[in-house]
C-alpha cells in the first residue's frame, strides 16, 4: 500500500466521521465543526487523487490540487458565514439555550 | 474530443457575467444604485438569454464555449442545449417580473443606504447568474462553485428580516446546502480519480458502468437531493421558504430549487447516458411519489398560507422525479421517454411561473390584511380580487387543471407512465392533483366568501403590484397551450432522444 | 540523512501527541489552547525537518505560516475569554 | 567534511527532539497551569533552536539558512508572548468550562 | 511510511476528539490540531500549495474565528435536556458512518491504476502562461473562470453576514469594539507580529507564481495581520458604508471580469491572454484579487455591522 493510498484511507475515515458528528450533535458550532471535518477529508481524497497523478516531472497533479485550494476557500466562507447567523441569532434570542434549530415555524 | 467552440458561444459567458457585474456595481455604488443597476440589466438578460434560445434554436445544435480558449481537460466548458435555454429564458422573465414586484415591496428611500434593498437586488442578481452558470455549466467542479454561489446568493434572502425564527429557517436551510455541496464534491472527486476529467461530455464517453461511477452518481444525487429539499430531505425547505419575505420566497421556490434538479437532470441524462438504471430510477420515482403525497396532505394541515404554499412546493418538486423512472430509456427511444422528458421540464417551468406567482400574491395578502392565517382570509377576494384571480391560476398549475403548464405536464407524465406500463405513477399524478386541488380550493373559498365584519386593512395595495402577480400567474396559463407533445427545442442536444429533430 | 531526519519529525510528532493527549482534557480553556501551541511548535519543527528530507523547500515557509498564525489563533483566545466573561456579568 | 556536518546535525536535532520531550514530560507532569506554561514554553523553544542549529549546517545557501533563523526567531517570539499572554488569562482565573 | 501511519492515525485522533469532546471550546482546539496536522499531510503528498493553504485558512484564519465565536456562544453551545441524541439515532448514524467510510476505502482501492493525470498537459501548458508554478498557471490560467466567480463567492459570503445586521446598524462599524491596551503583551505581540506578517503575506503572493504560494494564500495572511491589528486595538475596522471599503471590495473581481472582456479584444476569447504578455497580464489580475480577497476575508471574520459609533 502506497502512502497515497494511506491517506485516502484517513480521507474516507475522516468523512465518515465528520458525518457522525453533523448528525449526532445538536449544538450549531459543533455542527459547523463537524462540516469542516467532512470537507477535510474530501479534499484529502482530492489531494490523494493528485498524488497517483503525478506525471511529466510533477509530482503531483496540479489540476485537483489546485481545486483544493479554490474548495478551501469556499468552506472557509461557508464557515463565516454559519458563524455569523449562529452569534447574530444569539443575539436575538438573548442568549437563551433555544439558540437550536427546531421544527417551529 | 468535445469538439470546438461554436459561433455566438460568447453569448453564454454575457448570461453569467451580466449579472455578476451588476453585484459588483451594485456594491462600489451603493444606496439607491443598487436598485437601478437591477433594473437595466433586466430587460439586457432577457435578451441575452432569448438570444442563446434562439441560437440553439437555429442551428439545431449545443452552443458551446471553452473559456480561456483552454479546450476541456485542462480548460473548463460552457455548454447550453435545449434544455439550458428554456431554463434560462425561464430564469429571466421570472427575475424581471419577480424584480419589478419587489421595487414596490422595497421602496428604496433617497439619500441615506438602507440594508434590504441593497442587499436584496445584490442577491437577486447573484441568484440570476448563478442560475445561469448552472444551467450553462459543462464542468462539474465549476458547477460546484456555481452552486456554492447559489446557497451564498440563497441563504440570505431567507433571513432577510432578521427575526429569530428567519434566522433559525436561514441556519438549517445552509446547513443542509452545504452537506448536499460536500456530498457532490465528493462524487466528483471520484468521478476525476477514476476518468480523469470534470467535462461533462468527456465523462459521458469514459464512464462505465462500474462500483466507482455508481458511487460517484449516488454521492452526487444524494447531495444535490438535499438541495432540492425532495423528501425526505424537504425538512429545511417549509420555514425558509415560508420566512422569507414574498419576492425572496418567489425566487427561493420558483427557481433555486430547480438548480439542483437541473444538475440531476444533468448527470442522470448527460454524465452517465446509456446506463440500464431501472432500480436506481425507480428510487428517484418513488421518492418523488413520497414528496407528492407528503407535501400535499401536510399543506392541507396548515393554518398559515405561506406555509402551506412551502409544503405545495415539497409536493410539485416531488413532480420533477417522475420523469425519471419514465424518461430513463435514453438508448431505446421510446416515445413516451421523450413525452416523460418534455413533461418533467415544463412542471419545472410552470411551476416556477405559478409558485412565484402564489408567493407574491400571499405576500400581498399578508401586506393587506397583516398576517396570513387561513382562517381569517374572509373578504379578501373582494379587497385584493385581482390578486386572489391571479392565485387561483397559480392554483390551477399545481392542481394540473387546464388552462396551465402544469396541465400539459402532468398529462404528459400520465401519458407516458400509462404507455410505459408504469401504472403506480399514474395513480400518484392524480392523487397529488385531488390533494392540491383540496388545498388551493380550501383558501380559495375563504377568500371569496364575505367577512362577517368589513375587514381591518393594514395596507393598501396597488393594482400596479397585483398586475405584476397576475402576468406572472398567466405566464403558467399561457404554457397551458403549449401542444402536447414533446417539444422540439427541449430536444436539442440529446441525440439519443431525437425523435422529430433528426440530426 | 533523509531517514534520520523524518525519524526525527516522527519522533518529535509522537512526543508532541503524548503532551497533546494530556492537556487536550482540561480542565481548563487555557490548557487547550496551549495544546495548540504546543503541537504548533512541535509542527514547525516537523515540517522544517521535512523540507529538508523530502527537499520540498516551501515547507519551510508553511512553517512560517504556522509560527504566525498559532500566535493569532492564541490571540483570539485570550481576547475571546476576557469577552465571554464580560458577556456573562 | 560533510559526514563531519552529518554528525552534528544528528546531535543536535537528536538534542532538540530530547528537549521537547522533556517539555512534554514537565507537561504531563506538572501540578498546575503555570509551571505546565512554563515547562511548555522553555522546552520547546529550545528544542525547536536545536532543531533549526542542525538543519542549519544542512543549508543550501544563505538565504535558505536566513529563512531557516527567521522562522525560529517568529516561533520564539509569537510562543514567549502568546505564552505569558495565556498564563496571564490562566491566573485571572478563566472560569472552567 | 511509519512516519505516515503515525501522522494518519494523529490526524484521526485528533478527528475523533473534535467529535467526541463534550465541551465546545475543547472540540474547536481540536480542530485547530486537525488543520495543523492536515497542513503537514499537505507536505507529505508533495502539495505545498495546499499545505500553505492549509495553514493559513484551515487552521489559522478557520481557528481564530471558530475559537472567538465559541467564546461568544459559549451559553448556547450548552446542550439543551432532552437535545442529546438518542442511543438509536447514534446506533444508525453509526452503521451509517461506517458503511459510508467503508464504501469509500473501497473507492480509494478501486482507483485505476495507471492514475488517469491532467498534469503532463498542464506542463506542456505552462510555457503559454508565462508561469513556474502549475498549481498557479491551473487557477489563474486554465481554470481561470473558477477562480474569478470563487471571488464572487467571497464577497457574497460578505454581503450575506452584512445582511444580518439589525436595520439601525447598517452602515456601522463591524463586531464589537476592542479597546487598545498601550501597556499590554497584546498590544505588543500585535505591534511586532503585524508588520513582519505582512512581510510574509507579500512575499507569499509574490513566489506564487514561480513557487507554492499564490493570491489565496498571501491574502489569507494580510486579512490574519489585519484582524490581530483589530481585535488587539491597533487599528478598527471600517464602517461597512465606506465608499473606499466597497471599492476595496469589488476591486479584485473587477478587474478579473475587465481583463477578462479585454480577452475577447486582444485574444479572441473570455479570459484569454495575449501569449507575449501573459505573466504581465496575470499579475495585473493577482494584485487587486490578492488585495479585494484579504479585505473580504478579514470582514468575514469580523462579522456583521454592530455598533454606528466607535464606542
Amino acid at each position: 500500500m502506497s502512502d497515497a493510498m494511506l491517506y485516502g484511507l484517513c480521507g474516507a475515515v475522516l468523512v465518515g466521521l465528520g458525518l457522525f458528528g453533523l448528525i449526532v450533535h445538536p449544538q450549531p458550532l459543533r455542527k459547523i465543526l463537524a462540516f469542516n471535518l467532512i470537507g477535510g477529508g474530501v479534499f484529502l481524497l482530492f489531494g490523494v487523487v493528485a498524488r497517483r497523478g503525478a506525471a511529466a516531472g510533477l509530482a503531483g497533479d496540479p489540476v485537483p490540487q489546485a481545486l483544493v485550494i479554490t474548495g478551501l476557500v469556499v468552506a472557509f466562507a461557508a464557515t463565516a458565514l454559519a458563524v455569523a447567523l449562529q452569534v447574530r441569532l444569539f443575539q436575538e434570542t438573548g442568549g437563551r439555550p433555544d439558540g437550536q434549530m427546531d421544527s417551529r415555524p | 474530443m468535445p469538439g470546438s467552440a461554436t459561433a455566438g458561444g460568447f453569448l453564454l459567458i454575457f448570461a453569467i457575467a451580466l449579472p455578476l457585474a451588476g453585484v459588483l456595481f451594485s456594491l462600489a455604488l451603493g444606496g439607491r444604485y443598487a436598485e437601478r443597476v437591477a433594473l437595466i440589466l433586466m430587460p439586457a438578460g432577457v435578451v441575452v438569454a432569448v438570444a442563446i434560445g434562439a441560437t440553439v434554436w437555429h442551428t439545431h445544435d449545443v452552443l458551446q464555449y471553452f473559456v480561456g480558449n483552454w479546450d476541456p481537460p485542462l480548460g473548463v466548458a460552457f455548454r447550453a442545449d435545449g434544455l439550458s435555454a428554456t431554463m434560462m429564458v425561464t430564469a429571466a422573465l421570472l427575475i424581471c417580473g419577480i424584480g419589478l414586484f419587489a421595487r414596490t415591496q422595497l421602496p428604496v428611500p433617497r439619500g441615506v443606504e438602507e440594508r434590504a434593498p441593497l442587499v436584496f437586488w445584490t442577491l437577486l442578481l447573484t441568484v440570476w447568474g448563478a442560475l445561469n452558470a448552472v444551467f450553462v455549466g459543462g464542468d462539474l467542479f465549476n458547477l460546484y462553485v456555481a452552486l456554492e454561489l447559489l446557497t451564498f446568493a440563497a441563504v440570505p434572502l431567507v433571513s432577510l428580516d432578521g427575526r429569530a425564527q428567519t434566522l433559525r429557517a436561514a441556519f438549517r436551510y445552509l446547513l443542509f446546502a452545504l452537506f448536499g455541496s460536500i456530498l457532490y464534491l465528493l462524487g466528483a472527486v471520484v468521478l476525476y480519480g477514476t476518468y480523469g476529467t470534470l467535462d461533462i461530455v468527456l465523462l459521458s464517453g469514459r464512464i462505465r458502468a462500474e462500483p466507482a461511477a455508481w458511487a460517484a452518481i449516488s454521492l452526487m444525487t444524494s447531495g444535490l437531493l438535499a438541495k432540492a429539499a425532495l423528501y425526505p430531505l424537504h425538512l429545511w425547505l417549509p420555514p425558509a421558504h415560508a420566512g422569507a419575505p414574498a419576492p425572496a420566497s418567489a425566487v427561493l421556490s420558483g427557481l433555486v430549487v430547480k438548480a439542483p434538479f437541473f444538475l440531476v437532470v444533468r448527470l442522470w441524462f448527460d454524465v452517465m447516458p446509456g446506463l440500464p438504471e431501472h432500480a436506481a430510477a425507480q428510487v428517484l420515482g418513488a421518492l418523488g411519489a413520497a414528496a407528492i403525497i407528503f407535501g400535499s396532505v401536510v399543506a392541507l394541515r396548515q393554518v398559515r398560507l405561506k406555509l402551506l404554499i412551502a409544503y405545495s412546493t415539497v409536493a410539485q418538486i416531488g413532480y420533477l422525479f417522475l420523469m425519471f423512472p419514465l424518461a430513463v430509456e435514453p438508448e431505446t427511444g421510446h416515445p413516451w421517454s421523450t413525452a416523460a422528458w418534455t413533461g418533467g421540464v415544463l412542471q419545472a417551468v410552470s411551476h416556477a411561473f405559478a409558485k412565484a406567482a402564489m408567493f407574491m400574491a400571499a405576500g400581498l395578502i399578508a401586506e393587506a390584511l397583516g398576517h396570513d392565517r387561513i382562517a381569517g382570509l374572509a373578504g379578501v377576494g373582494r379587497v385584493l380580487p385581482i390578486t386572489v384571480f391571479a392565485f387561483a391560476l397559480g392554483g390551477l398549475s399545481l392542481m394540473g387543471l387546464p388552462p396551465s403548464g402544469g396541465f400539459v405536464a402532468k398529462a404528459m407524465l400520465l401519458t407516458a407512465a400509462v404507455a410505459a406500463g408504469q401504472w403506480w405513477w399514474a395513480v400518484v399524478v392524480l392523487t397529488g392533483g385531488l390533494l392540491a386541488g383540496s388545498y388551493v380550493f380550501l383558501v380559495l373559498a375563504r377568500a371569496v366568501t364575505d367577512a362577517i365584519e368589513p375587514l381591518s386593512l393594514a395596507a393598501r395595495i396597488s393594482p400596479g403590484r397585483q398586475a405584476v402577480v397576475l402576468a406572472l400567474a398567466l405566464g403558467a396559463v399561457v404554457l397551458g397551450f403549449v401542444p402536447l407533445r414533446p417539444l422540439e427545442l427541449l430536444q436539442i442536444g440529446r441525440p439519443d432522444m431525437a425523435i422529430e429533430a433528426p440530426r | 540523512m533523509a531517514d534520520f531526519l523524518l525519524g526525527a519529525a516522527g519522533f518529535l510528532l509522537a512526543t508532541v501527541a503524548v503532551g497533546l493527549a494530556r492537556i487536550l482534557r482540561g480542565p481548563g480553556d487555557a490548557e487547550r489552547i496551549m495544546a495548540a501551541q504546543l503541537l504548533g511548535t512541535g509542527g514547525i519543527a516537523a515540517l522544517l525537518l521535512l523540507a529538508k528530507a523530502m527537499s520540498v523547500p516551501a515547507a519551510v515557509d508553511v512553517a512560517m505560516i504556522l509560527a504566525l498564525l498559532a500566535a493569532f489563533v492564541s490571540v483570539a483566545f485570550v481576547k475571546g475569554a476576557g469577552r465571554s466573561q464580560g458577556d456573562r456579568a | 567534511m560533510s559526514l563531519a556536518l552529518d554528525f552534528l546535525t544528528v546531535l543536535t536535532v537528536s538534542a532538540g527532539a530530547f528537549f521537547f520531550m522533556a517539555g512534554t514530560v514537565g507537561l504531563v507532569r506538572f501540578p498546575d497551569t503555570l509551571s505546565r506554561v512554563h515547562a511548555l514554553s522553555k522546552a520547546d523553544n529550545l528544542g525547536l533552536g536545536l532543531v533549526v542549529l542542525g538543519l542549519l549546517l544542512q543549508a543550501e545557501g544563505l538565504l535558505a539558512a536566513l529563512k531557516l533563523v527567521a522562522v525560529w526567531l517568529l516561533a520564539l517570539l509569537a510562543g514567549a508572548t502568546v505564552t505569558q499572554l495565556i498564563a496571564h488569562t490562566a491566573r485571572e482565573g478563566v472560569p472552567p468550562a | 511510511m511509519a512516519f505516515d501511519i503515525g501522522l494518519a492515525l494523529l490526524v484521526l485522533g485528533v478527528a475523533a476528539w473534535t467529535i467526541a469532546a463534550r465541551d465546545t471550546f475543547a472540540a474547536v482546539v481540536g480542530f485547530v490540531a486537525y488543520g495543523l496536522l492536515l497542513a503537514l499531510v499537505w507536505v507529505r503528498l508533495q502539495a505545498p500549495d495546499i499545505a500553505l493553504t492549509e495553514a493559513a485558512l484551515g487552521s489559522g484564519l478557520t481557528g481564530g474565528l471558530l475559537v472567538g465565536a465559541s467564546a461568544r456562544l459559549r451559553h448556547a453551545e450548552m446542550p439543551a435536556p432532552g437535545e442529546t441524541p438518542g442511543a438509536v439515532l447514534k446506533l444508525a448514524s453509526t452503521v451509517l458512518c461506517t458503511l459510508l467510510s467503508a464504501g469509500l476505502a473501497a473507492i480509494v482501492f478501486l482507483l485505476p491504476e495507471p492514475a488517469p493525470t491532467l498534469a503532463p498537459q498542464a506542463a506542456a501548458n505552462i510555457a503559454a502562461t508565462g508561469l513556474g508554478n502549475p498549481v498557479t498557471a491551473v487557477l489563474m490560467a486554465y481554470r481561470a473562470i473558477d477562480t474569478l466567480l470563487e471571488t464572487v463567492v467571497l464577497l457574497l459570503a460578505l454581503v450575506g453576514i452584512w445582511s444580518l445586521a439589525p436595520n439601525r446598524v447598517w452602515g456601522g462599524f463591524p463586531g464589537p469594539r476592542h479597546q487598545a491596551d498601550p501597556d499590554s503583551a497584546l498590544t505588543f505581540v500585535a505591534q511586532l507580529l503585524v508588520p513582519i506578517g505582512i512581510l510574509v503575506g507579500i512575499h507569499i503572493f509574490w513566489v506564487g507564481s514561480v513557487a507554492p504560494g499564490g493570491e489565496f494564500q498571501g491574502a489569507t495572511i494580510l486579512a490574519t495581520m489585519w484582524i490581530l491589528a483589530m481585535i488587539a486595538g491597533l487599528v478598527s475596522a471600517p464602517p461597512v458604508s465606506r465608499r473606499w471599503l466597497r471599492l476595496l471590495l469589488v476591486a479584485g473581481p473587477a478587474m478579473f471580469f475587465g481583463i477578462g472582456f479585454a480577452g475577447f479584444l486582444a485574444a479572441d476569447a473570455f479570459l484569454a491572454y495575449p501569449e507575449t504578455h501573459a505573466k504581465l497580464v496575470i499579475l495585473m489580475i493577482e494584485i487587486p484579487v490578492t488585495l479585494s480577497i484579504a479585505a473580504t476575508l478579514g470582514l468575514l471574520v469580523a462579522g456583521p455591522p454592530e455598533r454606528i459609533t466607535q464606542q
